[in-house]
């Protein structure tokens, strides 16, 4: 069994060095609400939150908001708690310390399948299908986080068995169509090829019908024309109202689709704002420099 | 082997398929010759012949199958069947089996079941079927309560013979620090339980173990053994425990003598523990030395099995011949059979049998024998003992 | 419950225990090891102790020596016991290595499931052990007394014989030697290479077969060792002698931490003489259960044994 | 026999080249008349004797061919609750035979004479308590165990069925080696008058045995073809990933837990109804083990497959009484577990994935061998 990625804290030693404003430099137009793009209320609120491994830290007193309707950008060089921080959302990792809101209630504690139910879905960075099931049988899992037909409905097939099941299969043939593999429904997973594979991973977290959903570096390992595609498939979700977190690497892609960014390094927030306010932020040019290639 | 291998996977292919090619069928025998009115029946061995209790059960079909054999030699031709069957000793295999046995119209009588589990499973079913049994080893008090017709024990049952074994420890051995211990069989704990009654506060320690072959290792017991100064111990149970415990007691220095019950007087008692570990260890035994019988069965037996006759051979060898007469004598139909048996009064070669209304040997006949391990490894006859 | 007795009787027991324990620590060894390298259950490694057992009476028988010999001289004994365990350890380690070539090597081969392994496993244990049961008739072998036991220290009412101390020091030694080569020489390095990492210790050149191989091999070597003492202190052995203390040692060895050589001896000493403060409390008849239950309490506060897993960090 | 196999999800597997395959394909109509098939065939399969030329072949020796039936039908029973904790859950169970031994001791209780309850209950009364005492006793079992894995599960578990015979063996209350008596049969007359199930005919129990067992059948399969199977499914292959895709994994498993635990416990109802008498003897432990080797044989992760396999442990020794060698003329019975290993190891080498694997077992299975070939 794989552990979750961790990305390693090694170089944490050398953030102390290094001069970073000490309160988490929000700038000036993000205290207003809704800054830009179509967003709306708080979703996710991510407040103070700090997370420790032994003596390392991972997440450093992070704090930042998710609104309703946005895509998010969580952007920083490798090893920054990018994904540790998305961990931390989704219950695989409890802070050691810090308030992690959604939708106004605490989500600190809760049980990872809990906080699927409650509306968060992610895909993972190196992808975790359930390879020996068929593209439809892992959207369907996905599909039963909302059902409730009990074990006994299930055994004896009562009426609720036959409506969800119905729904569920319908919901999730939609979904395949939707994220453009429908043909493949009927495949083993672990047949697909990995574009397809990142789609079905897509398709799964829609299926436990999401408000927010979360892409761990979905376009890792695409060529420019799948990029292309995947920009396209993430508006469409975003148009369907469902909010997105977007974890990337490909600047381009996170410039072209994201409303609002925060730029995290070290496990610590160096900048949050609109795509073109941290692009000229000179704390993330210099956090890029030394990473050509992330920023190509 | 490969054709034994082959025939293995023949059997897994199975289910009509191939099963033709694979099983070979075992001859059912050559039905004997009808010249003599009284020829081509057989008389069966219920027990086991394989599992984990099979040392005891092949001891009685041993004794058994030497009484056909016999029968057979002085007729000049096979004129009573073997017939075999293995219940491993196991209730949960036994009524399938049991059901088989009674398929076999030519069965006349059953010698066994040894155990009294899977009496307890078994025997229903030869009473439904009418077959008589006659169980040369199983001692369950309880069995006899059924109202069974076909139910016969040619040995005494635990009432018997525990209060013996307790009265032998209190009045020839003397001993004032007695320490009783069992291997949870019925038949072990039964009369371990007898024992403790007769034997009332003397009784300075108990310890239950685990049944034969279930367990090697007896350091546990025989600390607390020690532990509580006993000068003698019963131990409730069969031979192979019996000699381990035995053995493992004198390697740990313990002087006492060691008292069990019939379980134990077998030749495996000192195999497990070593001749020199087991002289002096006393079994008794609800019959007598065969000696007094007079008879070649011991040189017989070991003429014939090549290993010396063990617990209940006798019996066995009794409870076919006790059939044998029946056969003689003209019954040859079960329920004739069975009539026979009600009011049969056999001199055998370990006990006079005759049966009471429920089965049990008729308690004037009751004798307990002491026997005592000598330096051979041989129990020999030591003194009758009283039985109340 | 007898807690007078208990208390009363905590050192014989205690000495009891851990004479009981280094022979399970021993046997736990072979199933430490396959695990720690393999991840896999070696069922089959009761019999491997089993055909140990055999061996050496055998040996023995061969010197005209059975239960009713008298012991020899002192000579003769260390002399027949050193054969016997020569015979024992041959058998025991030809049988392990037997056990992986004929039921683990080809399923390995085509890389099947780990449960296929564990059928396997006990396929051969039912084969072997039902094999010599029918060939002794299911009836037990007797083994001549080498050792006379004597007290050599005696504390109050308790005993410590000869036969104890001889059980106890082997087992130690046995041990340190085992952990010697493991953790010091080239053949123990590879091991732990490949306990560690099996794909990246063959890219660095381990020969992942006889390491596998080697490690039955140990395992042999190790219940071979156990199977003379067992026979030194039971007095006896029968076709299901494996089963019966199998169950105990694998017992021990998930107890102290599956795959970890230290873990196998702590496990084996903690569970023979916890079994017996157990029989002295309850009655010998709750001896398993009590080790069970102890199992199960154990693993309820550390998943993963008393030392962890890992025969890689043995060093540790 | 759902209608769901109709959609793509059924039919996009690539069953080519096999006769399930092919039966795959068949309409609904002729699928089902083939089930039907062989649901009749089954319950013929007392007479088989009748058949000439192969029947005899079949049918077992030593042992009553009805009788070697029923026992088949309890194995059966266990393999197929045995296959949802291994096979589809991928828990480790070593210690089966505990649940089977709850289910046997709870009708003993209730209804034997022997019992210290004093109920005396008729059997039918008592199943439904004992079924509920098995699931308990798995929820019992599952609750603090589920979280440790696969193999310090499995030893746990063997310990548990150890416990359960040890305090069998040792406690008044289930009288140990003395075991119950008189543990009544199933009701039921006979047009004469005389009791469906007697002592003398074991085919009724059979089919009776034949009966739960389809009825077992067409439940697992249930469960299997719905959100439950797909849970199972998804924790064996990724527990994590399960996880956070909103299935509760721990209930999951409990429900795997205690759905095997009732199948068993209703084998250990049906050995009791048809036994008469019962004691601590047959609940050792190399039942287990004998039972998982079936499963595994059979095909695990599949309902055939566990039928098979459960069905072949009890078989193959049953049939092996009463055939000589062919070279000594000594009867083989004595050997038969030692032939019956041997077949095991056999079996796996030449087909691990078992005998009627499911079809992903046999799909991962080829890829793991194209995998291992390079090495």
């Amino acid at each position: 069994m794989s552990e979750p990625h961790i990305e390693s804290p090694q170089e944490m030693d050398d953030a102390n060095a290094r001069p970073v404003d000490a309160p988490a430099p929000t700038g000036p137009a993000e205290s207003a609400p809704a800054p830009t793009g179509p967003a709306g209320d708080a979703l996710l609120e991510m407040q103070n939150v700090t997370l420790r491994f032994g003596g390392v830290v991972a997440l450093n007193d992070v704090s930042f908001v998710l609104r309703k309707g946005e895509i998010f950008g969580l952007i920083g060089p490798n090893g920054a708690g990018k994904t540790t921080c998305f961990n931390a959302m989704t219950g695989v990792y409890r802070p050691t310390s810090g308030a992690i809101r959604f939708q106004g209630r605490s989500i600190v504690g809760r049980k990872k399948h809990q906080i699927t139910r409650g509306g968060i879905a992610r895909t993972f960075q190196n992808v975790r299908l359930f390879p020996e099931m068929t593209a439809l049988e892992n959207v369907m899992v996905g599909a039963d986080a909302h059902h409730k037909t009990s074990v006994i409905a299930a055994l004896f097939r009562l009426p609720r068995f036959w409506h969800e099941e119905h729904e569920g299969r319908r919901r999730s043939l939609e979904l395949l169509e939707f994220v453009g593999i429908g043909k493949r429904a009927g495949d083993v997973a672990r047949n697909l090829s990995y574009g397809e594979q990142r789609r079905l991973e897509i398709a799964r977290a829609l299926a436990t019908n999401p408000t927010l959903l979360c892409l761990d570096e979905p376009a890792a390992g695409f060529n420019p024309a799948e990029k292309e595609d995947l920009l396209q498939l993430i508006r469409r979700i975003r148009d369907t109202g469902v909010t997105i977190l977007l974890i990337e690497h490909d600047m381009r892609l996170v410039m072209n689709v994201t409303d609002r960014i925060v730029v995290l390094e070290f496990g610590k927030k160096i900048a949050e704002g609109t795509p073109a306010q941290v692009r000229d932020d000179p704390k993330v040019i210099a956090a890029y420099l030394g990473v050509p290639s992330d920023a190509a | 082997m490969r054709q034994v291998l082959a025939r293995a996977i023949g059997g897994v292919a199975l289910v009509g398929l191939l099963a033709g090619t694979a099983a070979c069928n075992s001859d059912s025998g050559s039905g004997g010759d009808s010249a003599d009115g009284n020829c081509g029946f057989k008389i069966a061995y219920f027990g086991a012949l394989t599992g984990p209790a099979a040392n005891l059960g092949v001891n009685i079909e041993q004794g058994y199958e030497l009484a056909i054999k016999q029968y057979n030699d002085k007729k000049g031709s096979d004129c009573i069947q073997v017939a075999k069957f293995d219940s491993q000793g196991d209730p949960g295999v036994a009524p399938g089996v049991a059901r088989n046995l009674v398929s076999d119209t030519k069965i006349l009588g059953i010698v066994g079941p040894p155990f009294s589990g899977e009496s307890e499973a078994a025997d229903p079913i030869f009473e439904e079927a009418g077959i008589p049994t006659v169980t040369p080893a199983a001692t369950r008090v309880s069995l006899s309560a059924n109202n069974w017709k076909t139910f016969h024990r040619a040995v005494a049952n635990d009432d018997a013979q525990g209060p013996a074994a307790g009265n032998y420890i209190k009045d020839v051995l003397k001993a004032e620090k007695v320490f009783v211990a069992d291997d949870q069989s019925a038949y072990g704990a039964g009369l371990a339980d007898v024992v403790k009654q007769t034997l009332g506060s003397s009784v300075v320690g108990t310890d239950k173990t685990e049944g034969d072959g279930k367990q090697t290792d007896f350091s546990a017991t025989v600390q607390k053994v020690i532990a509580s100064g006993a000068t003698a111990m019963f131990y409730g149970g069969y031979y192979q425990n019996g000699g381990l415990i035995r053995k493992q007691l004198t390697s740990a220095g313990w002087k006492g003598t060691l008292v069990g019950g019939d379980g134990m007087k077998d030749p495996g008692f000192t195999k497990a523990a070593g001749n020199s570990a087991a002289i002096g260890t006393v079994v008794t035994c609800p019959c007598s030395p065969p000696e007094k019988a007079g008879g070649s069965f011991v040189k017989d037996y070991q003429a014939e099995w090549n290993t010396a006759a063990g617990t209940y051979s006798d019996v066995a060898f009794d409870a076919a011949n006790i059939f044998l007469q029946g056969i003689d004598q003209g019954n040859t139909t079960i329920e004739k059979m069975n009539d026979y048996l009600g009011s049969v009064n056999y001199q055998g070669i370990a006990n006079t049998y005759k049966f009471t209304a429920t089965g049990e040997l008729d308690p004037s006949l009751i004798k307990v024998w002491a026997f005592k391990f000598d330096d051979s490894g041989d129990a020999v006859a030591d003194q009758e003992i009283k039985t109340s | 419950m007898n807690f007078s007795g208990l208390i009363h009787n905590f050192g014989p027991l205690t000495v009891t225990g851990l004479a009981q324990g280094a022979i399970i620590a021993l046997f736990a060894l072979g199933y430490t090891l396959v695990y720690g390298v393999l991840r896999l259950i070696n069922f089959a490694h009761s019999e491997v102790f089993l055909l140990g057992t055999y061996a050496s009476i055998i040996v023995w028988g061969f010197f005209g020596l059975d239960q009713n010999s008298p012991t020899p001289g002192m000579f003769a004994v260390i002399g027949l016991i050193i054969l016997g365990m020569v015979a024992a350890v041959v058998a025991s380690g030809v049988t392990a290595i037997g056990v992986e070539l004929i039921a683990y090597r080809p399923l390995r081969r085509r890389n099947a499931p780990k449960l296929a392994f564990l059928i396997t496993a006990i396929g051969a244990s039912l084969a072997i052990s039902e094999t010599v049961g029918v060939i002794t008739g299911r009836n037990i072998r007797g083994v001549p007394r080498l050792i006379r036991q004597t007290d050599v220290v005696v504390i109050g009412n308790t005993h410590i014989t000869n036969l104890q101390i001889l059980i106890v020091v082997l087992a130690l030694v046995m041990m340190f030697l085992l952990d010697r080569f493991i953790n010091r020489s080239r053949l123990g390095r590879g091991i732990r290479a490949v306990a560690q990492n099996p794909d990246s210790a063959a890219l660095m050149g381990v020969n992942q077969g006889r390491v596998i191989s080697l490690v039955f091999l140990l395992g042999g070597l190790m219940a071979g060792i156990a199977a003379v003492m067992y026979n030194l202190k039971i007095g006896v052995t029968r076709f299901d002698a494996g089963f019966l203390l199998g169950i105990e040692a694998f017992t021990a060895a998930v107890l102290g931490g599956i795959g970890n050589l230290r873990g196998a001896l702590l496990g084996g000493l903690l569970l023979g003489v916890l079994q017996n403060y157990g029989a002295g409390l309850f009655g010998t008849e709750w001896l398993h259960a009590v080790s069970f239950v102890l199992l199960v309490v154990i693993l309820l506060f550390r998943p993963t044994g008393l030392l962890g897993e890992s025969l890689g960090r043995a060093r540790a | 026999m759902s209608s769901t196999a109709a959609t793509p999800g059924k039919n996009g597997r690539r069953l080519n080249g096999n006769l399930r395959g092919w039966f795959a394909r068949q309409p609904v109509w002729v699928r089902i008349v083939g089930v039907l098939a062989v649901i009749a065939l089954a319950y013929l399969l007392p007479y088989t004797a009748e058949i000439p030329l192969i029947g005899p072949q079949i049918v077992t020796e030593g042992i009553d061919w009805p009788s070697a039936l029923f026992n088949m039908s309890y194995y059966v029973l266990l393999a197929l609750g045995l296959n949802v904790v291994v096979g589809y859950a991928g828990l480790l169970d070593l210690g089966y035979v505990g649940f089977f031994a709850v289910g046997a001791y709870t009708v003993a209780l209730l209804t034997s004479p022997d019992s210290r309850l004093g109920t005396e209950w008729p059997w039918l009364a008592a199943v439904p308590f004992a079924i509920a005492v098995a699931m308990i006793s798995g929820l019992i079992l599952g609750w603090p165990t589920l979280r440790l894995r696969g193999d310090y599960l499995a030893i746990v578990t063997l310990g548990f069925a150890e416990i359960i015979r040890i305090v069998a063996q040792s406690t008044e209350t289930l009288r140990g080696d003395r075991g119950f008596t008189d543990i009544p049969h199933p009701p039921g007359q006979q047009t004469d008058g005389s009791a469906l199930f007697g002592v003398r005919d074991a085919t009724p129990y059979y089919w009776l045995g034949l009966t739960v067992i389809i009825l077992v059948v067409l439940g697992v399969r249930n469960l299997d073809r719905s959100r439950v199977g797909r849970s199972w499914l998804a924790i064996r292959e990724d527990e994590e990933a399960a996880e956070i895709m909103g299935v509760r994994t721990i209930k999951y498993k409990l429900w795997a837990f205690a759905i095997g635990a009732c199948i068993g416990g209703l084998g250990g109802v049906m050995f009791a109804g048809q036994q008469g008498f019962m004691n601590s003897g047959t609940f050792v432990l190399q039942f287990s083990i004998l039972v998982l080797a079936g499963v595994v044989m059979g095909g695990s992760g599949n309902i055939p497959g566990a039928i098979l396999g459960g069905a072949l442990i009890s078989y193959i020794p049953d049939r092996l009484r009463g055939i000589q060698d062919p070279i000594f003329h000594t009867d083989l019975f004595g050997f038969r577990f030692a032939i019956f290993g041997a077949v095991i190891i056999l079996i796996m080498i030449f087909r691990p994935q078992g005998l009627i694997p499911s079809r992903r077992r046999a799909m991962e299975l080829k890829d793991r061998e194209k995998e291992a070939a390079p090495s």
